[in-house]
């Protein structure tokens, strides 16, 4: 069942069009990561399916309600980032009390677990957390909601190291015991790829891949080999990279595009090999023609 | 217009600035002013007024009270009934209640010059002539007679000052009182704005006589009054 | 998959009520501040006075009525109203169940409660500051009437809570859409325009020549409309983080 | 026990190798239940459906049975088929790119053989 609907979505400010011919759709209780570049949309897609802003043209449908302004899909999403305030005259407590008080799968119990495990006193206030703090603490409240369509803007944001290891496996755990929809967008892409069931990649504000973690991966590999066999093997395909040296030549390709068998491969001294979902999505929302080492040349 | 500008403004300006310090301020106090203490004060803050309230409601002793309205009515039908009489010449309203205060003077001869002194706001009483049979010859009672003064609900009949009589040279002399300046700080718990100017188009708050004190003097029958300024009137 | 949380707009907005009447409660301090350095400044020229020279007397009545603690609880109310639109409050309000309307009904129903809270205290500055004189000045007073009557006490209420909610439609228009901006500049521009040009077309006599009822009703039903406006507005607009 | 994330192998090919490896190690008895996917993705720290791929994958090589609503069970001769599979594909495949490699080092047919009976002496 689709949660998600978006078809032909835009979105134009006065100076520029943050998105234009966004369609999508996405099943319920999956993991999707949401990846782009920066400014690519991918907030502004957010902020669209999270009721915020309304769409100049398209539709969107979430929960198959139009979310602009709804209260039942407030009730059932909620949208962190790292603008997400509340008011200075709370507590972190007390804070927590008012979560329960709006949600109604509100997990008060392990908020009280994570936030002791973190070191995070329940009497101090919310504007006065550092950063790292900061974004914990709204993971944490995200988390706690059980919100059938959560959504994890730049979730990880100035968190060291250990505590972003442990919130991945929190997000895991949770998604597990109530399986719901997250949407987490993250430049942090490689950490985060094990728990993802599907990355949909924005680009210029439109959706430029959406597959599950795996195909997402094999879309493109890189060729290995000398650069006469490859330059003809290649020459109608598209290529995302290339680097000649000493006769041998890497190109990135799109792996559909290549339909020749392993063996004719491996006879010509041809390797083939993966990338990583991180390299794809660099790849893949690459410029054409644009390397940063022609602005050294 | 500028007027209203500057009384409009300047508070409005002032407001905005103790706004924008309060909110600066805040910032730091907010450790303390949590939300529960702040409802406590502002509990505190209507209970005292509250009490204040109570203290002016049973304990407060005002030394004048405020005419109800019936109250009025009624003094305002007894003055017009008395202006009727005065218009009669008839002395029988000038009781006794009304008096506050009497000259006696003794003077020789059957006549009795009288010189009416007018200053500044001129006379503010009139002055009536009777013949009583019951007064000796060469002597003169003057009385005072002071009505009801409503003045915005109140009677304002003490505060009227006393004209001053006196004698010197076998002649009366009248003279209008000094002026008594009075000053009172009235409790209106209602909406000036909006009654002021619904009071324009109501009836005037002052209600009193033509004139609401008689200075009235007793002499005995036969005895010639010279008033060459034509000011008293006779009365039976 | 689980089943989807149902919650009514009443039961949001009861929600929001409940924690916004508590976060929002120091604009009503600011209120007791305000009107104690007011009452403080204009300590014992009261609001008005009037003087008669009748029979060689001269009587002064200073007069002690509420047009200055309701002039100043309504440009509180009007401010106050305006913060409520302003961008952190608004912000508070995206970390909880909420949309733009419900916000906006609930900023609505706290309008109309902190005005019921505000001609109490009102009330008790009055009372306050006429205690203050009375012991300080030892200065006797008439006490014309001292209970707020009814009527009265429903007009204050009325414009207290008018001036909050043209506050809360002026703040919710700057936050709305495009063409409402702009037409409510415009509409600003050309009252003050107006109010310059002839400030006389501005009559409001015949308003006041009516009975308190009458008045409380026509400003509650302005309050209405103001209200209304700024729920529908709101209902309009986008949540803008600038 | 965790999977290696930047392994050119899929995580969830990676999955059924590990389970596999449990059911030649005797640690995943015949009609001993197996791991559920969410079990695998606390287990792996993976997303739940990438370890369901891998156990359907052992599922189509029928080396898991499903029991309806109690999960997934080990077939009698998963261990057989397993050892078979290796031994037919994996081994032969390794096979193939030793023969390749020695080609390329020019290293003969017969340096090769000894070679393997060298390391088989060796291991023993």
């Amino acid at each position: 069942m689709n949660i998600i609907k978006c078809e032909e979505l835009a979105k134009n400010y006065a100076n520029h069009n943050a998105l234009h011919n966004l369609t999508c759709a996405i099943e319920s209780e999956k993991i999707i990561g949401i990846i782009g570049r920066n400014g690519a949309g991918k907030s502004t897609f957010l902020n669209i399916l999270a009721g915020y802003i309304k769409p100049t043209s398209g539709s969107c449908s979430v929960f198959n309600k139009n979310p602009f302004n709804n209260i039942f899909t407030a009730a059932n999403t909620i949208l962190i980032d790292d603008r997400l305030s509340f008011s200075d005259y709370l507590t972190l407590e007390e804070i927590l009390t008012m979560g329960a008080d709006f949600y109604p799968n509100w997990q008060g119990e392990l908020a009280y677990r994570l936030l002791d495990y973190v070191g995070l006193p329940l009497t101090s206030k919310h504007q006065q957390l550092s950063k790292g703090q900061m974004a914990t603490f709204n993971l944490i409240y995200g988390l706690v909601s059980r919100c059938a369509l959560t959504i994890l803007d730049e979730p990880m944001n100035g968190m060291d190291e250990a505590i972003r290891t442990d919130f991945y496996r929190a997000i895991l755990k949770e998604y597990i015991a109530f399986p719901r929809t997250f949407l987490i967008a993250s430049h942090h892409l490689a950490e985060m790829e094990s728990i993802l069931e599907e990355i949909l990649l924005i680009d210029d504000g439109s959706v430029l891949a959406h597959a599950p973690v795996e195909d997402f991966k094999q879309q493109l590999i890189v060729l290995n080999g000398p650069s006469d066999v490859l330059a003809t093997l290649l020459a109608d395909k598209v290529i995302y990279a290339q680097k000649d040296m000493a006769g041998m030549t890497l190109a990135v390709v799109e792996a559909s595009s290549l339909v020749i068998s392993e063996d004719l491969l491996r006879t010509n001294g041809i390797t083939k090999s993966p990338l990583t979902s991180s390299d794809v999505c660099m790849y893949l929302t690459r410029k054409k023609g644009r390397d940063i080492d022609a602005f050294f040349d | 217009m500028t007027a209203i500008t500057a009384l409009l403004f300047i508070p409005f300006i002032l407001i905005l600035v103790i706004f924008i310090i309060l909110r600066k301020l805040s910032k730091n106090t907010k450790k303390f002013w949590t939300p529960k203490r702040i409802i406590i004060v502002i509990a505190g803050y209507i209970t005292l007024g509250f009490l204040a309230f109570l203290y002016f409601a049973f304990f407060y002793e005002s030394k004048l009270t405020v005419l109800a309205n019936s109250e009025i009515k009624q003094l305002e039908s007894e003055l017009k009934s008395l202006q009727r009489y005065d218009q009669e010449y008839n002395s029988s309203y000038l009781t006794k209640d009304y008096i506050k205060n009497t000259w006696e003077f003794k003077f020789e001869g059957d006549s009795l010059p009288v010189s009416i002194q007018e200053r500044g706001n001129g006379l503010n009483f009139d002055i009536r002539l009777r013949y009583n049979d019951d007064i000796e010859k060469g002597k003169a009672v003057i009385s005072y007679y002071q009505f009801p003064v409503i003045i915005d609900g109140l009677n304002m009949a003490d505060q009227i000052p006393l004209p001053i009589v006196y004698m010197t040279q076998e002649q009366l002399f009248i003279e209008p009182p000094l002026e008594n300046k009075v000053s009172y700080n009235r409790i209106k718990a209602s909406l000036g704005i909006v009654d002021f100017n619904r009071e324009v188009d109501l009836e005037p708050s002052i209600s009193l006589f033509h004139y609401s004190s008689v200075l009235l003097i007793d002499v005995a029958r036969n005895t010639e009054l010279e008033d060459l300024q034509g000011r008293v009137t006779y009365i039976r | 998959m689980h089943s989807l949380t149902n919650l009514s707009l009443k039961t949001i907005v009861k929600k929001q009520v409940k924690w916004k009447i508590k976060l929002y409660i120091s604009s009503l301090s600011s209120l007791i501040i305000l009107q104690s350095i007011f009452g403080f400044l204009f300590f014992s020229s009261g609001s008005g006075s009037s003087g008669y020279g009748q029979q060689n007397l001269d009587l002064n009545f200073t007069i002690y009525s509420l047009d200055m603690h309701l002039f100043l609880s309504v440009f509180w109310a009007f401010i106050s109203a305006i913060i409520f639109t302003t961008r952190a409050y608004r912000m508070d309000d995206l970390s909880v169940i909420s949309s733009r309307t419900s916000s906006t009904i609930a900023n609505t129903v706290i309008i109309m409660i902190y005005s019921l809270i505000a001609v109490f205290i009102m009330a008790s500055t009055f009372y306050l500051q006429l205690l203050a004189i009375s012991f300080l000045k030892n200065e006797p007073f008439i006490i014309d009437n001292l209970i707020f009557s009814p009527t009265l006490f429903m007009m204050c209420f009325s414009i207290i809570c008018l001036f909050g909610a043209i506050g809360l439609l002026f703040g919710n228009c700057f936050k709305g859409p495009v063409f409402i901006k702009s037409l409510t500049s415009f509409f600003v521009m050309f009252a003050v325009f107006i109010l310059i040009i002839s400030p006389d077309s501005i009559n409001l006599k015949g308003l006041i020549m009516l009975p308190n009822f009458m008045m409380s009703v026509c400003y509650l039903s302005v309050a209405a409309i103001s209200f209304s406006l700024a729920i529908w507005i709101a209902n309009k607009s986008e949540v803008s983080r600038t | 026990m965790y999977v290696n994330l930047d392994s050119a192998t899929p995580i969830y090919i990676q999955i059924a190798e590990w389970l596999q490896h449990e059911i030649v190690a005797d640690r995943l008895q015949t009609d001993e239940k197996v791991y559920s996917q969410y079990q695998l993705a606390e287990l792996f720290n993976i997303n739940p459906a990438t370890a369901g791929k891998g156990l359907t994958i052992l599922f189509e090589e029928q080396l898991l049975y499903k029991k309806r609503g109690l999960g997934m069970f080990v077939t009698i001769d998963a261990k057989e088929r397993i050892l078979t599979k290796r031994r037919n594909e994996t081994l032969t495949k390794m096979a193939q790119e030793i023969v390749i490699e020695a080609k390329r080092l020019l290293v003969s047919d017969e340096e090769l053989l000894i070679l393997i009976r060298q390391t088989q002496e060796g291991l023993k």
